[in-house]
């Protein structure tokens, strides 16, 4: 006999595009008014673990390998630090994104944009490895 | 909540899904792998840590004695530094949102140890619980 | 694919709502972000006649009106018990026949008995909701069967999928 | 007018603090708990427009996501003992 | 001492502030000693925001339209850093209940004592 | 127009929080835990939906107005799902509801909550070891 | 150009390279990217130390923001010589640990360990680099956690219980720090610490400005384990990997006494101390302490790396003496004995750790007979033993010198007296090691095969256990740096 | 050669002998040669720079400079040419009597064993060249940890239980002490250069220079004046080559030299007169004489009635020193060599018939003189040089003490000058009284510790002539003769010392 935990199921699978859509809502428009990258990463990971919570660690890892999500940790990382360097290669200080565009003001939006993104590519992978590595403890 | 009313919705915002998500989820997945019985009878008063938490409170509380009042827009903090922020940064960076901009701009560089951080808990976290397990009997 | 469709349509729709700012720049990453969403969505295999019920159709929308009328009354019903001094409750455990085809209509059965304050659904067991309901007038309302029939009316008459559906 | 809202959710909120402390059951502080998370995503609502700048209801919607993945993980927890658990029916079982 | 009044909410947090500090050092069980340094942190972070609530100040966040009134916004500053300590407090959060899994496994208990007592026997 | 808007924006918002309190009334006055869920339901349904109701109305056809639908639509499908849970929870541990009487025993309630202890599996063996099945399967 | 952008590049190009170890899945590969970026990290700061000497502070604005609105790394001679010692400790480390770390840990985690390793690094170069007392606190806390995962990995489980305690404590102080920072800002408004020096005078007696001064100093003395509040330490120490111990115990510390001069002679300058003569008697008394009983304490300990961890804080007791003397022969002797300390424990720990790779313990008396067995291991332990004490011709010897002359400047004699006093104690705890090694037979159930450690394990600990001859004999790079900086510190704030 | 070479060869010369004894270390016969000539060619070295020293000329070396203002500096004078010269001739004598010695008892870990006894060696060029107080203590605590390896020789439980007495005497006095005395004196004086008439003089008040010749009086461990001398007894566990060594050549020599460096040019003579800070110092090396002979009296083992001989025999030179007058000062710097001379003499008697027969107690060596005559005359020779009489040269120095003595109108200390020899006399006596006019015990087994392993040895020895191997008793006469010797030639030594006593 099966425990029937479709109502769980069923509200999450209906919920779940939206709480993804929401943090890169969230991660698009922190410019304009609260959120950013990081609140965007943690949604993201809150998503996440909300379908680990209903499906299991098991199927959350086919979804996102653990493999794969540290490589994506690393990657956002390397996107901030490498929009670092690239303001340095165009000839600014390190983090200098007035040198990214023609434009001062767009190349300041041009490199929070890119760095909060790297936040939150990181952010939320970090978030998913957190928790698999906790929720996935107890098997065998 | 209470950040809201203090203007600082970022931080509200970041509180909400942290505090309320990711570390009481973390809290939970931990107590769900330790936690066998609860000890009880642990709660009475231990007096030296008393002693060493009221000499820093009573320190801390010295310490505001000195301090702005709260919400003075004649206090130092609202005088140096914030002011070009808030008159600059809209400007300089096309953003409205000037938490945003210092977070990542002006003091992106924070940002980006803040991200090493983070990036140092996940793989902190994968290496400790990479480590063999060894239960007792 | 039709589902797929659907959803970034919805969540296209979503994000109009939400973002407010239609300039070229957040309405592209409005369209990358949906596309990632579906993506990821389907990788989670969450897009499918549960996850994304666009079957259910126009059908939906007048359980909704009469389910929200439903809780308006139930509301007040309970909110009398509360007030009264004398607390007249008297709770019963009934179980229910829960007559839908397919499993979301069941719970969509199960989380109306629950959003209509006075009852709880406790479990679903081979089509019977356990329920509590605070009085036992409640639990005698929902025998009644009217709520059942009108949420098995809206899953129409799609393929019975009652369990293992995917 | 959003003040004498805020005030009586403010009340409201005491009491599922109150609830929450009381118990008796662990099943009793999850209801409440869930119940004051509610009453948070309204009162941060009530609050953008009691200061007059309601375009935060951002934090509202993710109170309410948070509010709800925690009280899952809680009663998951609860239920299983821990979080890794898969909680329903395998494919393919009756 | 005119100026007390406006110091009480520091006061307040101060409070909270020490009844972290104090479960992080009184108790032993490990689990609550993280409990414990979330409070102590999390009441610096109220310390800070306070510090750059200003009166009749709104979030940092510039108003399109103000309607010709002078808008005063609260400091920003404070915030960037506690989003950055936010983070730091929930990194640090995460390697401890990590640990502390860890030394559940190995020790058989989260009770400071009790780990003390088998390190003795060994 | 203004005005009568607002008037039946207050109106909600004021029954709204009626509601609210009501339902926290009852959840202090209600003798178990599945009786409180009843009062816990009334703030998350009308009690949430009225006062959001209010706001609408303040919000006018704005996209603060469509916010606020996606707040109450995310209350009306998690609330019920949460409720759900925890009575399926409770009950699957073998805390039974009171049934009947109004009058409760605290003592009673205490000697049935096999959970008081957080997980609380002292009698029923290790963690984890009750499975996903209920036991009435 | 690329020269003006060295400081930036002292702490990017680790940061960067941390997480590109992880991707390189074998260990290997991780361990030769660590080992370039620690080389190139070593040759920036040399060059930046020498254009410090040369042409005074540097400054860099992060983002192209100027200070006080942006972050400002600055550079003088203080902190160009910690750079120094962390990268070249760094550098020295990374080689050794290849072997030694492959011993100790599965093939699986070596990426994430030189990532961590890496990190740690990039963590206590930033926050020596920076001007920025926020962007110190967020740097400080990369080094910690990195540190405290790296503790962990230990094979003991009291590794894990070690990096526990260590993670609650140095939260405690970090916490203490970020409330020091607060305070400074709300009572100046500005984070920039040169902003902040130069604004605090202005103050006067604030007893906001008091309270900072003493949260961040019990902050920073919490992580720099100065006694009483050392407990965390030996633990950590003595379980972590050995390389991780030698990385942290030559690097770590030094790192935090950095933090309290920055504090103490930046910020608040010297005239604020004059003024707060409280807090400064208290450190010496307890500085003495710490040399004294921890001395003690040391000889009585039969885990040669917990027996080398109460040492360390020994020593931090005696770089406290140094620099809570407030003269320039007390800086220039803390931070000559900064120096000469990262050199002479990171040689201990580093031969310690090839005993552990072949002898698999360091219980005193599992080191019986070792004298004969791994001859150039031990011979260099005996070295930096040597150096420890206090011997001439080492770098230890130096030290003592201008503790004891530092404190015979100001007629301390007492202080002279336990400087010295310390030494003996280290005789007495480092010839029971030599005893064990060159004066008892090997124990009946020894291993047989007991070889002479590998020599890329050897080499490093000889580079830096002859660097503790070196500096012992030609003094011109830590004395002179030292002195420099200790000039600029009490000329520049004064 | 350059007086600048010569000294830096000097140092080096052993330290090269060190490399090559320790590559050596296969070949016995190579490495004994090795040493041999490495402490020829010492010898020659340190002999070149004499004609010039006797000339007034003071060759200065610099090696490089440690900690600004304070180089490792060498500076040849006098009193350093002296040490320079007894430590270099003795060693040639010691190493053919180790090779004996060594071979003759089947040492383990030779190699070990000639590599640190070079460098110690060096380390004493070291201390004696020193220029300043510095490089004297940095040689001076280099000798101290080369010899430990040599004071724990055989590596048992008393080797270690001695080792830890030497090194924790020797390295607690120094650092704790001397070292604080330098430190300070660098602090009054600004510098640490050895100067005629000292450096101290016009620097420092009367109780400054109190404190800190007290500080330096003890701090100089290897002077072994009471109470710091338990080390010396305690390193009686080393080797008898090692014992001379340390008593005769190196160590305590580099102490009471060190002593009278100091008193002489840190100081300065005068100021330790006029101060009159001597007068106590010189109360405690005469209390030091006295009650260190009367211990000697009550020691059976003769190392360490030999030890107890050499802790009292030392204070006659800080007693030298303390009087502070010049003829005391001469004859305290004659005493290193007239002492080394004779006690190195004694030693090497002590291993001899510890070689030839296995004993160590002198109740035990009755009747040996007569099979053991050489050594026997020999030890007769060193006892009586010890003792002061003429004509040996342990007569000169205690002569030119109770000059010294009387100069500075201290009659106490003449007395006890006569009741020390006579006390000498009570100690070193009886034992070649014993040998050469006692009969030999029946029992050759009794308290006899190596019995079991010699006893084939031990039992004919009774008749007949059984001396040691020829290269322990040529050493031992050389050595014999040396103390006749040096009482001939007692005059170009005072005229080498002169300088110091009349700056
Ligand atoms: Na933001
Ligand atoms: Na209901």
């Amino acid at each position: 006999m099966v425990q029937r935990h479709f109502i769980l199921r069923v509200t999450t699978k209906l919920l779940m595009p939206f709480i993804l859509l929401f943090a890169l809502y969230v991660q698009f428009h922190g410019d304009f008014g609260p959120g950013g990258g990081f609140q965007a990463g943690v949604i993201f990971g809150a998503g996440f673990v909300l379908y680990a919570l209903i499906y299991g660690v098991e199927a959350a890892e086919k979804v996102a390998p653990p493999g794969v999500i540290r490589v994506i940790m690393t990657l956002g990382l390397l996107l901030f630090v490498g929009v670092g360097y690239f303001g340095l290669f165009l000839g600014g200080a390190f983090l200098d994104y007035n040198v990214l565009a023609h434009d001062p003001v767009h190349g300041q939006h041009l490199g929070i944009t890119l760095v909060e993104l790297g936040v939150g590519i990181t952010v939320a992978a970090t978030m998913i490895t957190i928790f698999l590595s906790f929720a996935g403890r107890n098997r065998t | 909540c209470l950040f809201v009313t203090l203007d600082a919705v970022d931080v509200a915002f970041t509180e909400a899904s942290v505090g309320g998500g990711i570390a009481t989820v973390l809290m939970l997945a931990t107590l769900g792998l330790t936690t066998d019985r609860e000890k009880t009878g642990k709660g009475n008063l231990r007096l030296v840590p008393l002693a060493v938490v009221t000499i820093t409170g009573a320190a801390l509380i010295y310490g505001t004695l000195d301090m702005p009042l709260f919400g003075d827009p004649t206090a130092p903090i609202q005088q140096h530094v914030a002011p070009r922020y808030i008159e600059e940064s809209p400007r300089a960076t096309g953003i409205p949102n000037i938490v945003t901009s210092v977070l990542a701009s002006y003091r992106g560089y924070d940002t980006m140890g803040e991200l090493t951080v983070i990036f140092t808990a996940g793989i902190g976290v994968v290496l400790i619980m990479a480590g063999r397990r060894r239960r007792e009997d | 694919m039709l589902h797929a469709a659907s959803l970034g349509l919805v969540l296209f729709g979503t994000w109009l709502l939400l973002s407010g700012m239609y300039v070229p720049l957040l309405l592209t990453l409005g369209v990358v972000s949906c596309a990632a969403v579906v993506w990821v969505a389907r990788r989670m295999d969450v897009v499918d006649h549960e996850g994304h019920p666009i079957q259910l159709g126009w059908r939906a929308l007048i359980y909704w009106v009469w389910l929200g009328i439903e809780i308006v009354k139930s509301n007040i019903s309970v909110a009398r018990l509360i007030l009264d001094p004398k607390l007249p409750i008297h709770p019963v455990l009934v179980t229910l026949k829960a007559g839908q085809q397919s499993e979301l209509g069941q719970v969509i059965y199960a989380n109306s008995i629950t959003l209509t304050p006075g009852t709880v659904s406790i479990r679903i067991n081979d089509n019977t909701i356990l329920v509590h309901a605070v009085v036992k007038a409640y639990a005698e309302d929902l025998e009644s069967g009217e709520m059942d029939r009108r949420v098995t009316g809206i899953e129409g008459s799609d393929p019975p999928q009652l369990l293992g559906s995917r | 007018m959003f003040f004498a809202a805020t005030l009586a959710i403010l009340i409201a909120m005491g009491l599922a603090l109150a609830r929450a402390l009381m118990g008796p059951t662990v099943y009793d502080r999850v209801l409440a708990v869930n119940t004051f998370g509610t009453k948070t995503v309204l009162l941060i609502a009530l609050l953008g427009f009691l200061t007059g700048r309601p375009d935060f209801l951002d934090i509202s919607l993710v109170y309410a996501l948070i509010n709800f993945i925690g009280t899952i993980a809680v009663l998951k927890l609860i239920k299983y003992g821990d979080l890794g658990t898969v909680g329903h029916a395998p494919k393919g079982e009756p | 001492m005119t100026n007390l009044p406006g110091l009480y909410n520091y006061w307040i947090v101060i409070v909270l502030m020490m009844t972290g500090f104090y479960v992080v050092i009184a108790r032993g069980n490990l689990i609550k000693k993280i409990v414990g340094l979330n409070i102590f942190q999390t009441s610096v972070f109220i310390l800070y925001i306070s510090m750059g609530k200003i009166d009749g100040g709104t979030a940092p966040i510039i108003v399109a339209d103000t309607g010709g009134a002078e808008v005063v916004y609260s400091n920003p500053l404070p915030h960037v850093l506690i989003l950055t300590a936010i983070v730091v407090g929930i990194a640090t959060t995460a390697l401890g209940l990590a640990l502390i899994v860890r030394i559940k496994e190995a020790y058989g208990t989260v009770e400071e004592d009790e780990i003390f007592a088998k390190d003795e026997q060994a | 127009m203004q005005i009568l808007l607002d008037i039946v924006s207050w109106v909600l918002l004021l029954a709204g929080s009626a509601f609210a309190l009501i339902g926290a009334v009852g959840l202090i006055r209600f003798p178990d835990v599945y009786a409180r869920m009843h009062a816990s339901g009334i703030t998350d349904t009308l009690g949430a939906g009225l006062i959001l109701a209010g706001m609408m109305i303040q919000g006018g056809f704005t996209l603060v107005t469509a916010k606020l639908i996606l707040i109450l639509i995310f209350l009306l499908f998690t609330s019920p799902t949460s409720t759900y849970a925890l009575a399926n929870a409770a009950y699957s541990r073998g805390l039974q509801p009171l049934l009947g009487g109004p009058e409760p025993d605290p003592a009673a309630l205490e000697a049935a909550d096999p959970a008081s202890a957080i997980p609380g599996q002292a009698e029923s063996g290790s963690v984890g070891s009750v499975s996903g099945e209920d036991k009435s399967s | 150009m690329i020269a003006a952008h060295l400081p930036a590049l002292q702490i990017v190009i680790p940061l960067a390279a941390a997480p590109l170890c992880l991707l390189l899945r074998k260990g290997d590969l991780a361990w030769a990217l660590s080992l370039l970026v620690s080389l190139i990290a070593l040759a920036i700061s040399a060059v930046l130390l020498s254009q410090v000497l040369a042409h005074g502070p540097i400054s860099y604005e992060l983002g192209g923001w100027a200070p006080p609105w942006g972050i400002e790394y600055r550079i003088d001679v203080l902190n160009a010589f910690v750079l120094l010692i962390v990268a070249a400790i760094g550098a020295v480390t990374i080689p050794y640990a290849r072997r030694s770390i492959a011993d100790e840990l599965p093939e699986s985690q070596l990426g994430g360990f030189y990532t961590a390793l890496l990190l740690c690094l990039t963590g206590l170069l930033g926050v020596a680099i920076t001007g920025d007392a926020f962007n110190l606190f967020v740097f400080l806390e990369i080094s910690s956690l990195s540190s405290y995962v790296l503790i962990a990995m230990g094979r003991d489980r009291r590794a894990l219980t070690a990096a526990f305690q260590y993670l609650v404590m140095g939260t405690i102080g970090a916490t203490f720090i970020v409330i020091g920072i607060g305070l400074l800002y709300m009572a100046t408004g500005t984070l920039n610490m040169a902003d902040l020096g130069a604004r605090i005078p202005a103050l006067g007696a604030n007893r906001t400005i008091i309270v900072a001064f003493a949260f961040l100093t019990v902050g920073a003395t919490l992580k720099l384990a100065l006694f009483p509040l050392h407990f965390w330490l030996p633990n950590a120490y003595a379980y972590a990997p050995s390389a991780v111990t030698a990385f942290l115990a030559a690097t770590a510390t030094k790192v935090s006494i950095y933090i309290l001069l920055r504090f103490f002679y930046t910020i608040f300058g010297p005239a604020f101390q004059a003024e707060d003569l409280t807090l400064h008697s208290l450190f010496i008394p307890l500085a003495v302490i710490a040399v004294l009983v921890c001395s003690t304490v040391a000889i009585f300990q039969i885990n040669v790396k917990r027996m080398l961890a109460y040492s360390s804080i020994a020593q931090i007791g005696y770089m406290m003496i140094g620099v809570s003397f407030d003269t320039v022969t007390g800086l220039t002797a803390g931070m000559v004995h900064l120096f000469n300390h990262a050199v002479i424990k990171g040689g201990l720990f580093m031969a310690l750790g090839c005993i552990v790779l072949r002898v698999g313990t360091c219980q005193i008396d599992d080191l019986a007979g070792l004298g004969r067995r791994m001859p150039l291991t031990m011979f260099a332990f005996v070295l930096g033993g040597l150096s420890l004490i206090g011997v001439p011709l080492t770098a230890g010897f130096i030290s003592k010198w201008y503790l004891v002359q530092a404190a015979i400047e100001l007629d301390d004699w007492v202080v002279a007296a336990a400087i010295l006093g310390g030494s003996l104690l280290a005789v007495i705890y480092v010839w029971r090691v030599v005893e064990s090694a060159y004066l008892r037979p090997a124990p009946e159930n020894a291993p047989d095969e007991v070889s002479e450690a590998p020599w890329s394990m050897l080499v490093p600990t000889y580079i830096l256990i002859g660097a503790s001859i070196y500096f012992g004999v030609e003094t011109s790079l830590n004395v002179g740096v030292a002195r420099a900086a200790a000039q600029f510190l009490l000329g520049g704030a004064g | 050669m350059s007086g600048s070479a010569a000294i830096l060869l000097s140092i080096l010369i052993p330290l090269v002998g060190a490399g090559l004894i320790a590559l050596n270390g296969r070949n016995p016969n190579l490495r004994e040669a090795v040493t041999l000539g490495t402490a020829a060619l010492l010898f020659i070295v340190v002999l070149t720079l004499l004609p010039e020293v006797s000339a007034g000329g003071r060759p200065q070396a610099t090696l490089i400079e440690m900690l600004p203002g304070l180089p490792l500096a060498f500076e040849v004078e006098p009193l350093g040419m002296l040490f320079g010269l007894v430590a270099a001739g003795l060693w040639i004598v010691n190493s053919v009597y180790s090779i004996g010695y060594m071979r003759g008892n089947n040492e383990k870990n030779q190699t070990r064993f000639y590599v640190c006894f070079a460098v110690a060696i060096s380390s004493a060029m070291g201390i004696a060249f020193a220029g300043n107080m510095m490089t004297l203590f940095v040689f001076y605590e280099v000798l101290t940890l080369c010899t430990y390896p040599l004071v724990t020789h055989k590596g048992n439980e008393d080797a270690r239980r001695g080792g830890r007495t030497y090194l924790g005497i020797l390295l607690s006095t120094s650092i704790g002490l001397q070292l604080l005395a330098i430190l300070w004196t660098w602090q009054v004086a600004g510098t640490l250069d050895f100067t005629e008439g000292g450096i101290l003089s016009g620097k420092a008040s009367g109780a400054v220079v109190g404190i800190l010749l007290l500080l330096y009086m003890y701090g100089i461990g290897k002077a072994a004046l009471m109470p710091f001398h338990r080390w010396l007894p305690a390193a009686m566990v080393a080797p008898t080559p090692v014992s001379a060594l340390l008593h005769a050549v190196a160590v305590v020599k580099a102490g009471v030299f060190t002593v009278m460096k100091v008193a002489v040019y840190i100081f300065g003579i005068d100021l330790l007169r006029d101060t009159g800070h001597g007068q106590w110092l010189a109360y405690i090396a005469a209390a030091t004489i006295l009650i260190a002979s009367l211990v000697a009296l009550t020691k059976d083992n003769l190392k360490a009635r030999l030890a107890y001989s050499t802790v009292s025999q030392l204070s006659y030179i800080v007693l030298g020193a303390a009087l502070a007058s010049s003829w005391s000062v001469i004859g305290g710097s004659m005493h290193i060599a007239m002492h080394a001379m004779g006690k190195i003499t004694l030693f090497f008697c002590a291993g001899a018939i510890y070689t030839a027969t296995h004993k160590t107690e002198i109740s035990q060596m009755d009747g040996l003189g007569r099979v053991m005559p050489f050594t026997y005359a020999a030890f007769l020779i060193g006892a009586l040089s010890i003792i002061g009489l003429p004509p040996l040269g342990g007569s000169w120095s205690k002569w030119y003490l109770a000059l010294g003595a009387a100069e500075s109108d201290q009659i106490v200390m003449i007395a006890v000058l006569m009741i020390s020899s006579l006390l000498n006399v009570a100690y070193l006596m009886p034992i070649a009284a014993r040998g050469f006019f006692l009969p030999a015990p029946h029992s050759p087994t009794l308290g006899e510790p190596h019995a079991a392993s010699v006893g084939a040895a031990a039992a004919p020895q009774t008749r007949g002539i059984r001396e040691a191997p020829m290269f322990c008793v040529v050493p031992l006469c050389l050595t014999a003769l040396g103390c006749v010797a040096l009482f001939f030639f007692a005059d170009p030594l005072y005229r080498l010392l002169e300088p110091i006593a009349t700056p």
